[in-house]
C-alpha cells in the first residue's frame, strides 16, 4: 500500500476475461502485410515538451490486427546540468536514462513502480546513446533522458501466450533509441552522428519444417514463430553499431544467418534514421 | 523591489528577477506570456487516442499536455471485505450518482471503485524528474480529482455493478436492511463491480495542471466503453463479451476554471494592512506565474442544464479574493465552460 | 509605579489610541510583541497584556513563551557545541542555529591566554549582536570596561534547569521579589523570617534563554533550589504557594 | 461528543513543545504542537522568510494523499497570517494530531486508507492558530474557521453549521470557510452541488460565526456558550476568551 | 535534520554525581514512578497516558479484511508506532529513528507475541475474512521512558476497545454498524506491562525506574522487563550498555512485578469507572439502534 498514491480497493481486481479467449487458447496469426525489408510507417515530432531542454514524440503506424496498437513514445531530455556536489568527479557527461511504461500502455495494467524489464530497457538505451554523444564536451555535468511508453507495441496477452515478451521489448527499445536521439538533437547536445534503432527477426511462418526467413521491424502477432531477433543501435555515417541486443537461437545449418540478421537489423535502423533526419531537417527549416 | 532601469533581454530579466519582470509586463497591460489577465489558453481535447484503455483522452492546454487513460477491472464482491448486499434493486436505485444527492456516500466511495492517480514525474518539466515518489503537488492533484469525482457524482454506481439474474426479470418485493439476513441464492444479486483505474500522465507541464487534468478525466470517462458482462454460474466468474460494449452514463459536464493572484509586493508581508499594493487575477496561470503567486482559486461549474451549478470551489493562500471577486469569478468560469464544452464535441 | 497594564491584545488588533503613552520629551519606544506599520499604525503581533511605561514612554506586550529569540544585551546560558577557528559555537536553545562566541571575547583574553573550553561546557554570556539575517554573536566581557562582570564559562558543582522565558525575565528583574513575584530564592537562602531550615548557600545565574544555573557544594541544595524554581514557574505559584512548597522541600531535606 | 457542544480548548498541553493546544469541537478533537523558529533543513530553507511546515496525522491508520492535501491548504493559509518575514532561513513546524473525529454510527469506517473528511479542516485550522498563539509566534492576524453544510430535507433547504458525518453524507454541498481577524476571507473550500446564491448564504452564516463584531460579543461571556444553529458559536469571542485565560494564568504574578 | 539537543557537560556530571548521593533531580526515589495518569476518550479504544511530562495516546481500531495466506485461521493484529515531530523536532515522518524501532520492537514482543490478544477470535470466515485490529501509538510529548508509557497506553486502549458485532448465517457474513448493534469487546487473554530500568555509574550499579529524558541521556545502560500481574515474564531486553550484575537484574524483576500489579489494578479500576460513565450512553445507543430498525 503506497501512502503517496490513491490505492483503490484492498481486494484484488481482475482484468476482464472474454468469452472467446476462454475457449480457444491458440493464437491467431494475422500474417505479415509488408515486404520483408519494409519497416512500418513512423511519425516523429520534436519539441512536444517545451519546458524540457529537448523532447520528441514517436508513433508507429498501427498494425492491422485489432487490439494490438502502435508504439507511442514520449521522450524529454533535461540538461546538461551541473552534477550535485555529492556526486564524484566525472570527466565526461553522465547519462541517466529512464524508461517507464504508462499504466495504460499495455493490456495488463502496469504499476507505477519501475519493473526489471523497464530497467533493462533503460540500460540498453544508455549503452546505445553513450556511443553517439560527444561526452567529454560536458565534464562534471549530467543529462536526464526520460521516456514514457504511452502505448506498448503489442498487446501483452498474445506475447504472454507466446511467452516471449522480449520481442516486444526489442521493438520498444528500437523506438526508444530513435526518439531519444531526436530529443537529444532537439536539446542541442552534440552527437557524433544521429543514432537510430532497428529490429530484425528470423521468423518461421509456414509450420515447423518450413525454411525461416528474415524480416525487419517484426510484429510478433504477424508471425507463427519468431526464432531469433536482434535490436541494433546504429550510426549510419560512421557505420558503427553502438548497441546490439540479440535473443533466440539460430539453426546451426546456416553459419551466415547471424550476420544476415544483423545486416537486416542495420537496414531497419537505417529506415528509422531516414525518418529521424527528415524530422530534424524540418525543424531546422 | 523596483523595476531596473537597464533594459535586459526578456529571458534573462525573467530568470534574474521574475517578479519585477511580470510586474513590468502587467503594468504595461499584458502578462509575460502575452495574454490578457482574463485570457485563458486554448484547450484542445482529442478523444480515445489509446487502444488498450477502455476510455482515454489527450488534453492540451497551451504547453500543458496531459493524457488520461481509463481502464476497468473487475472486483468480485467476495473480494470486498466490508461488502454488504443491499436489498432488491430498488435499494440500489436511490443514490445512483455517488448516492442520495449527498457526497461521500454509496458504493463508489465505500468500495473504492474510482481510482484516479496523477503522474507528473515524466520529465514533464525540469522540476518533475522520475525516480522520486509523488510530490506533494502530485498527491494534492490526485486527491482533488478523487474528491471531485465523488462530489460531482460524475459516474453512476449502477454502471459499475455486475448483476447475476437467475430468473431474468422477476424480482422480490423485499428490501431494507433485514433483507440482508435471509439472502436467497435465487434472488438477483450483485456479484462484482467494475473498478475504474483513471491514470493521468503529464507529458508536458506548463502550469494550471488541475484544469487540464480534470478536463482529461471528464473527456476520458465520456469516452469510456465497458464490455457487457454476464455471470457464468458454472465457472463462477464474470465473463465479458468482445462484441458488445456499453458507454458509461456520465452526468453533466463539470468544468474546472483556475486563476492565481499576482501581488504587486513580492512579499506577501503587508497582507491585511492598508497599502498592500495592486494585484492582478491571472486566469489559467502558466508555470512562471504559478511560482510568483501564492493565492489560487479553482471553481468547477456545470451549466449543462441551464442554470449554473457549482461543483467545487477552492480558494486558498491569500486574502485578496473576497466574496465579490469570487462571485465575479463565477462568471468567468461560465465563459470557460462554454469554451470547454465546444472542445469536448 | 510607572508601568500600567492594559487589556489583552491579539495579533493584528487595532490598539485603542488612548492606551498609547504620549510623553512630551522621550520618543515612543516599542517593546516586544508590537510592530510599527508606517505611517502610524502600531499593531500587536502576539497575544498578551498590553503594558505601558509612561515614564520611559514605552509600550510592549507582556506574554510568556518558551522559544528564545536572541536580543542584544540579553544575558544567556549557552551550551558549547564545537570550536571554530577563531570562535566557539554555542546553542542558546534546542534545534536553533548556533551562536558564535569569539575566542577573544573573554576578560583579558589574548591568543595565548584565551580560555580553552571543551564541547558541552556551559557558558554564561551576553548577546553582543542579534539580527534576523545573521546568527547571533556572544561575548563574555564588557567591551566598555574589559571586565567579565560575572560572565564566562561555568565551573564548579551545580546544574542548569529549564524555565519559561517569562520566569527568566522575572528572575532577572532588579527587584524580582517585589516586581517579579519570585520569593523562593530568598526563602531558601533563609532571608525570609518564619521559614526554618533555610540558610542554604548557593549561587544562581539566570539566562534570558530560559535556563537558570544553580551552583552549590551540596547536590541536595542544588536540587531543592532547582525544583523550587521549576515548580514556581510551571505551576504558577503565588507567594503563599511558594512559601508552602519551600517548607515542604526543606522538610524533605531533613 | 455531540456536534452542537460549544468548542473547548486548552493551551500548553504539551510541556516540551514551544507552543501547543488541544481543541475539541463538533466531535473533533485535535492536538497541535508548534516548534519554532528553529533551524530549517537545507532543502526547505527560504532565503527571505520562515518555512512553515504543517504535518497532519490521522488518529488511526497511516496518512495518505488526503492528509497531504490538507497540509498544503493549511500551510498556504497559515503562512499568510504568520509574520514569516521575521525569521529568514528558519522553520516553524506545526504538527496536528487528530485524536477523535465524530464517528458515523451508520457506517463501518475503513482505516487502512485513512482519508480525513475535509470537514475536519476548521478544527485543524483553529487548533493550529491556538497553538501558534500559545507559542507566541508573531502573527499579522488571527483566524477563525467553520464548516457549513446544505441539505435538502423534503424539498426545503437546510443549512447546518458544524455538520456531523451523517449530515455530510446526506448533504448536497459542504463548505469550509476561514476568515482573518480583519474579516478577510482567508480560505474557502466547497464541494458538492450548489449555486452561487447558496454559497452567499453559506458565506453569511460562516461570517456570522467567524467574524462577529466584538461589540456584539461584549454583551457578556454568554455568547461563548450560545450555540444555536442560527448564530452558531462566536468563534472570535471564543478565541479571545481562551487567550484571556491563558494570559491571565501566565501573568498571575503581576 | 535538526539533531536532538545534547545536555551540557555540567548537567550530565551533576545528574551522575547526584545519583551517587541517592538523589534525583525531581526528588524521586530510585524505584519511584512519576505519577501515571490514564484517561479514555469519548470513543471506544482511545487511551491517553501521561507519565510526568511524557504523554502517549493510543487508538485502537478494527476493520474486516482478508487474512494472511499462511495464517487463514488468524486475524490481523498490528501495532503502529510512528514518532512524529510532535514528540521532538528531531523526529521525522517516514524516517524511523533508533528510538522508534526499539519502541515498536518492544511493544511487538510484549503485547503481540505474548498473545495478549486472542488473534484466532478475530477470524470470521476461514481464509476469507477476518478482523484486522490496529493500534496506533502517538507520542505527544517525550520526557523519557516512552516504552513503559506506550505499553500501558496500548494495553489500555485494547482493553477499552469495542469492535463491531457480526453474524454469520447461510454463509453470509454481516458486519453490524454501531447503530444496529452495540459493538463488542475483544477477547483479551492477559495484560502485560513494561517496566524499564536505567543503570548509572561505572559498574551500572545504580538502578533507577522511569528515567526522565535527561536521565536517559546520561544512563550507561537500560533493561526493559515485560510481565503481567501473575508474574509471567513476556520478555526481557537489555540491549548493550554497561554489563549489569545478574543478581541485581533478578532483584529488578521482583520490584517490576510489584509495579505491574499496581498498573493492572489501576487499569481495571479505570475501566470499571469508564464503563459506569458510559452505561447511560450504551443504553442510548440501544435506543438509537431500535429506532433505526
Amino acid at each position: 500500500m503506497d501512502r503517496r498514491r490513491i490505492n483503490g480497493p484492498a481486494g484484488a481486481t481482475q482484468p476482464p476475461v472474454f468469452d472467446d479467449v476462454v475457449s480457444q487458447g491458440a493464437k491467431t496469426v494475422s500474417g505479415r502485410s509488408r515486404m520483408p525489408d519494409a519497416s512500418r510507417k513512423m511519425y516523429l515530432k520534436t519539441g512536444v515538451t517545451p519546458s524540457a531542454s529537448g523532447s520528441a514524440y514517436l508513433e508507429m503506424e498501427t498494425s492491422a490486427k485489432p487490439g494490438a496498437s502502435g508504439l507511442k513514445l514520449s521522450c524529454s531530455v533535461h540538461g546538461p546540468r551541473a552534477l550535485p556536489r555529492s556526486a564524484p568527479f566525472s570527466p565526461h557527461i553522465v547519462l541517466s536514462t529512464h524508461i517507464k511504461y504508462a499504466p495504460f500502455a499495455t493490456k495488463q495494467r502496469r504499476g507505477y513502480l519501475r519493473d526489471p524489464s523497464e530497467r533493462d530497457l533503460g540500460i540498453h538505451l544508455e549503452a546505445a546513446l553513450r556511443g553517439a554523444i560527444i561526452a567529454d564536451r560536458w565534464p562534471k555535468s549530467g543529462v536526464d533522458i526520460i521516456i514514457s511508453i504511452v502505448e506498448g507495441d503489442q498487446d501483452r496477452e498474445t506475447s504472454k501466450s507466446q511467452g516471449e515478451e522480449a520481442w516486444d521489448m526489442m521493438n520498444a527499445l528500437a523506438g526508444c533509441i530513435t526518439v531519444a536521439a531526436a530529443a537529444l538533437a532537439d536539446a542541442g547536445i552534440d552527437c557524433v552522428d544521429t543514432v537510430a534503432g532497428g529490429v530484425a527477426a528470423l521468423v518461421q511462418d509456414g509450420g515447423a519444417d518450413s525454411t525461416p526467413t528474415i524480416v525487419v521491424d517484426p510484429i510478433p502477432s504477424d508471425h507463427a514463430k519468431i526464432l531469433a531477433a536482434c535490436c541494433i543501435a546504429y550510426l549510419p555515417t560512421r557505420d558503427e553499431v553502438t548497441n546490439l541486443w540479440f535473443r533466440g537461437d539460430l539453426p546451426a545449418s546456416d553459419m551466415d544467418l547471424y550476420t544476415h540478421l544483423v545486416e537486416k537489423g542495420i537496414l531497419a535502423s537505417r529506415n528509422a534514421n531516414c525518418v529521424l533526419t527528415n524530422c530534424l531537417m524540418e525543424t531546422i527549416e | 523591489m523596483t523595476t531596473p532601469t537597464i533594459d535586459l533581454p526578456g529571458p534573462i530579466f525573467a530568470k534574474l528577477a521574475p517578479h519585477p519582470y511580470q510586474l513590468r509586463a502587467l503594468s504595461r497591460g499584458a502578462r509575460t506570456n502575452g495574454r490578457a489577465t482574463q485570457e485563458p489558453r486554448a484547450l484542445s481535447i482529442n478523444a480515445s487516442p489509446l487502444s488498450h484503455a477502455h476510455g482515454s483522452a489527450l488534453v492540451r492546454l497551451g504547453d500543458t499536455t496531459v493524457l488520461c487513460g481509463v481502464r476497468g477491472e473487475l472486483l468480485p464482491v467476495e473480494q470486498i471485505p466490508q461488502f454488504r448486499p443491499l436489498g432488491g434493486e430498488e435499494e440500489y436505485l436511490e443514490g445512483e450518482y455517488g448516492g442520495a444527492g449527498g457526497i461521500g456516500r454509496g458504493e463508489l466511495r465505500d468500495y473504492d471503485l474510482l481510482v484516479p492517480n496523477i503522474e507528473l514525474a515524466t520529465g514533464s518539466a525540469p522540476q518533475f524528474l522520475p525516480g522520486v515518489p509523488p510530490t506533494a503537488l502530485a498527491q494534492t492533484l490526485s486527491t482533488r480529482v478523487y474528491s471531485l469525482l465523488h462530489a460531482a457524482g460524475l459516474v453512476k454506481a449502477g454502471d459499475l455493478r455486475v448483476w447475476y439474474r437467475p430468473g431474468e426479470g422477476k424480482k422480490q418485493e423485499d428490501g431494507g436492511m433485514e433483507g440482508v439476513e435471509q439472502e436467497v441464492a435465487e434472488e438477483d444479486r450483485v456479484v462484482a463491480y467494475w473498478v475504474l483505474y483513471i491514470d493521468l500522465l503529464f507529458l508536458s507541464y506548463d502550469g494550471n495542471p488541475f484544469d487540464a487534468a480534470w478536463a482529461a478525466v471528464v473527456a476520458a470517462l465520456r469516452d469510456t466503453k465497458l464490455p457487457v458482462t454476464r455471470w457464468d454460474p458454472d465457472r463462477e466468474m464474470v465473463v465479458c463479451s468482445r462484441a458488445e460494449e456499453r458507454k458509461l452514463n456520465i452526468k453533466g459536464l463539470p468544468v474546472a476554471c483556475s486563476a492565481a493572484v499576482f501581488m504587486e509586493k513580492e512579499q506577501s508581508e503587508a497582507v491585511t494592512v492598508a497599502g498592500d499594493g495592486r494585484n492582478w487575477i491571472l486566469l489559467d496561470p502558466d508555470r512562471l506565474e504559478e511560482t510568483l503567486c501564492k493565492e489560487m482559486i479553482t471553481i468547477v461549474v456545470d451549466c449543462s442544464d441551464g442554470e449554473t451549478r457549482i461543483k467545487s470551489l477552492e480558494k486558498q493562500g491569500g486574502t485578496v479574493l473576497g466574496r465579490e471577486l469570487i462571485r465575479g469569478f463565477v462568471g468567468v468560469a461560465e465563459e470557460r465552460w462554454a469554451e470547454v464544452q465546444m472542445a469536448m464535441k | 509605579m510607572t508601568t500600567s497594564t492594559g487589556p489583552l491584545v491579539l495579533p493584528g488588533e487595532a490598539l485603542d489610541p488612548s492606551l498609547i503613552p504620549s510623553h512630551p520629551k522621550h520618543p515612543l519606544r516599542l517593546g516586544p510583541g508590537l510592530r510599527h506599520i508606517p505611517p502610524s499604525d502600531i499593531v500587536p503581533t502576539v497575544a498578551g497584556q498590553l503594558t505601558t511605561n509612561s515614564h520611559k514612554n514605552s509600550l510592549w506586550v507582556e506574554a510568556n513563551s518558551n522559544r528564545y529569540i536572541p536580543q542584544q544585551n540579553d544575558p544567556i546560558l549557552a551550551t558549547l557545541l564545537r570550536t571554530a577557528p577563531d570562535s566557539y559555537l554555542l546553542t542558546l536553545s534546542p534545534h536553533t542555529a548556533p551562536a558564535s562566541l569569539p575566542h577573544l571575547a573573554f576578560e583579558g583574553a589574548t591568543k595565548k591566554t584565551r580560555p580553552i573550553l571543551s564541547p558541552g561546557q556551559l557558558v554564561y554570556a551576553r548577546v553582543a549582536l542579534a539580527n534576523k539575517h545573521m546568527d547571533p554573536e556572544l561575548e563574555c566581557v564588557n567591551p566598555a570596561t574589559g571586565k567579565a562582570d560575572g560572565l564566562g564559562p561555568i565551573t564548579g558543582p551545580g546544574c542548569a534547569f529549564d524555565i519559561s522565558l517569562g520566569f527568566a525575565r522575572r528572575l532577572l528583574m532588579a527587584r524580582s521579589r517585589e516586581e517579579g513575584g519570585v520569593g523562593v530564592l530568598e526563602m531558601l537562602a533563609g532571608e525570609e523570617p518564619g521559614i526554618t531550615g533555610g540558610g542554604l548557600s548557593f549561587e544562581t545565574a539566570v539566562g534570558r534563554n530560559g535556563r537558570v544555573w544553580v551552583g552549590s557544594e551540596s547536590a541536595a541544595t542544588v536540587i531543592v533550589v532547582g525544583r523550587a524554581l521549576q515548580e514556581t514557574d510551571r505551576n504558577g505559584l503565588g507567594m503563599e504557594g511558594q512559601r508552602r512548597f519551600v517548607k515542604k522541600l526543606l522538610r524533605e531535606m531533613k | 461528543m455531540t456536534a452542537t457542544a460549544a468548542p473547548e480548548a486548552a493551551l500548553g498541553v504539551l510541556p516540551r513543545a514551544d507552543g501547543s493546544a488541544k481543541y475539541s469541537h463538533a466531535g473533533y478533537t485535535v492536538t497541535a504542537s508548534v516548534n519554532g523558529p528553529i533551524e530549517a533543513q537545507r532543502r526547505d530553507e527560504l532565503a527571505s522568510e520562515a518555512h512553515v511546515d504543517v504535518i497532519v496525522r490521522p488518529a488511526a491508520g497511516v496518512g495518505g494523499t488526503r492528509e497531504r492535501h490538507l497540509e498544503v491548504i493549511l500551510q498556504s493559509s497559515l503562512s499568510q497570517i504568520i509574520l514569516v518575514k521575521n525569521f529568514p532561513r528558519s522553520l516553524i513546524q506545526i504538527v496536528l494530531q487528530v485524536e477523535d473525529s465524530p464517528e458515523n454510527d451508520y457506517v463501518n469506517t475503513k482505516i487502512v486508507q485513512a482519508s480525513l473528511n475535509f470537514a475536519v479542516m476548521p478544527a485543524l485550522m483553529q487548533t493550529a492558530v491556538l497553538a501558534l498563539l500559545s507559542a507566541g509566534v508573531p502573527m499579522k492576524a488571527t483566524a477563525t474557521a467553520t464548516a457549513v453544510a446544505i441539505a435538502r430535507v423534503d424539498g426545503a433547504k437546510k443549512i447546518t453549521v458544524d455538520p456531523s458525518p451523517r449530515d455530510i453524507e446526506t448533504a448536497q454541498s459542504v463548505h469550509v470557510l476561514a476568515f482573518t481577524s480583519h474579516d478577510e476571507l482567508l480560505l474557502a473550500e466547497s464541494e458538492g452541488d450548489f449555486t452561487i446564491g447558496e454559497w452567499d448564504e453559506v458565506y453569511e452564516t460562516a461570517k456570522g460565526i467567524c467574524c462577529r463584531p466584538a461589540a456584539a460579543a461584549k454583551e457578556g461571556m454568554a455568547m461563548v456558550l450560545d450555540d444555536d444553529d442560527a448564530g452558531g458559536t462566536d468563534m472570535r469571542q471564543f478565541l479571545r476568551s481562551t487567550m484571556e485565560s491563558k494570559v491571565a494564568a501566565d501573568l498571575h504574578w503581576k | 535534520m535538526p539533531r536532538e539537543a545534547e545536555p551540557s557537560l555540567n548537567e550530565k556530571q551533576f545528574v551522575a554525581q547526584a545519583l551517587q548521593e541517592n538523589l534525583r533531580l525531581d526528588g524521586r526515589e530510585f524505584d519511584q514512578y512519576r505519577p501515571l495518569e490514564l484517561s479514555f476518550g469519548d470513543q471506544y479504544g482511545v487511551a491517553d497516558v501521561t507519565l510526568g511530562r511524557t504523554r502517549v495516546l493510543a487508538k485502537a481500531t478494527a476493520e474486516v479484511t482478508v487474512p494472511y495466506a499462511d495464517r487463514p485461521l488468524d486475524g490481523v493484529f498490528t501495532i503502529a508506532t510512528e514518532l512524529s515531530p510532535m514528540a521532538s523536532p528531531s523526529f521525522e515522518v517516514n524516517r524511523p529513528t533508533e528510538t522508534e524501532v526499539l519502541l515498536s520492537r518492544l511493544l511487538e514482543k510484549t503485547v503481540r507475541r505474548s498473545g495478549a490478544l486472542d488473534t484466532e477470535s478475530l477470524c470470521l470466515v476461514a481464509g476469507q475474512k477476518c478482523w484486522s485490529v490496529r493500534v496506533d501509538v502517538h507520542v505527544l510529548a517525550h520526557d523519557g521512558n516512552l516504552i513503559d508509557a506506550s505499553c500501558a497506553a496500548v494495553v489500555a486502549a485494547l482493553r477499552h476497545f469495542r469492535k463491531p458485532d457480526t453474524s454469520m448465517d447461510a454463509g453470509v457474513l454481516t458486519v453490524y454498524t454501531p447503530a444496529e448493534r452495540e459493538p463488542v469487546p475483544l477477547s483479551w487473554l492477559h495484560s502485560p506491562f513494561c517496566v524499564t530500568w536505567s543503570f548509572f555509574g561505572e559498574e551500572g550499579d545504580i538502578a533507577v525506574l522511569d528515567a526522565t529524558w535527561l536521565e536517559e541521556q546520561v544512563r550507561v545502560g537500560s533493561c526493559t522487563v515485560s510481565l503481567n500481574k501473575h508474574g509471567e515474564i513476556c520478555q526481557i531486553a537489555k540491549l548493550g550498555g554497561t554489563p549489569v550484575d545478574a543478581v541485581a537484574l533478578l532483584q529488578c524483576t521482583n520490584v517490576a512485578l510489584a509495579r505491574v500489579k499496581e498498573f493492572s489494578d489501576m487499569l481495571d479500576a479505570k475501566l470499571a469507572e469508564d464503563a459506569k460513565r458510559r452505561d447511560k450512553g450504551g443504553f442510548m445507543a440501544e435506543l438509537r439502534a431500535e429506532n433505526d430498525r
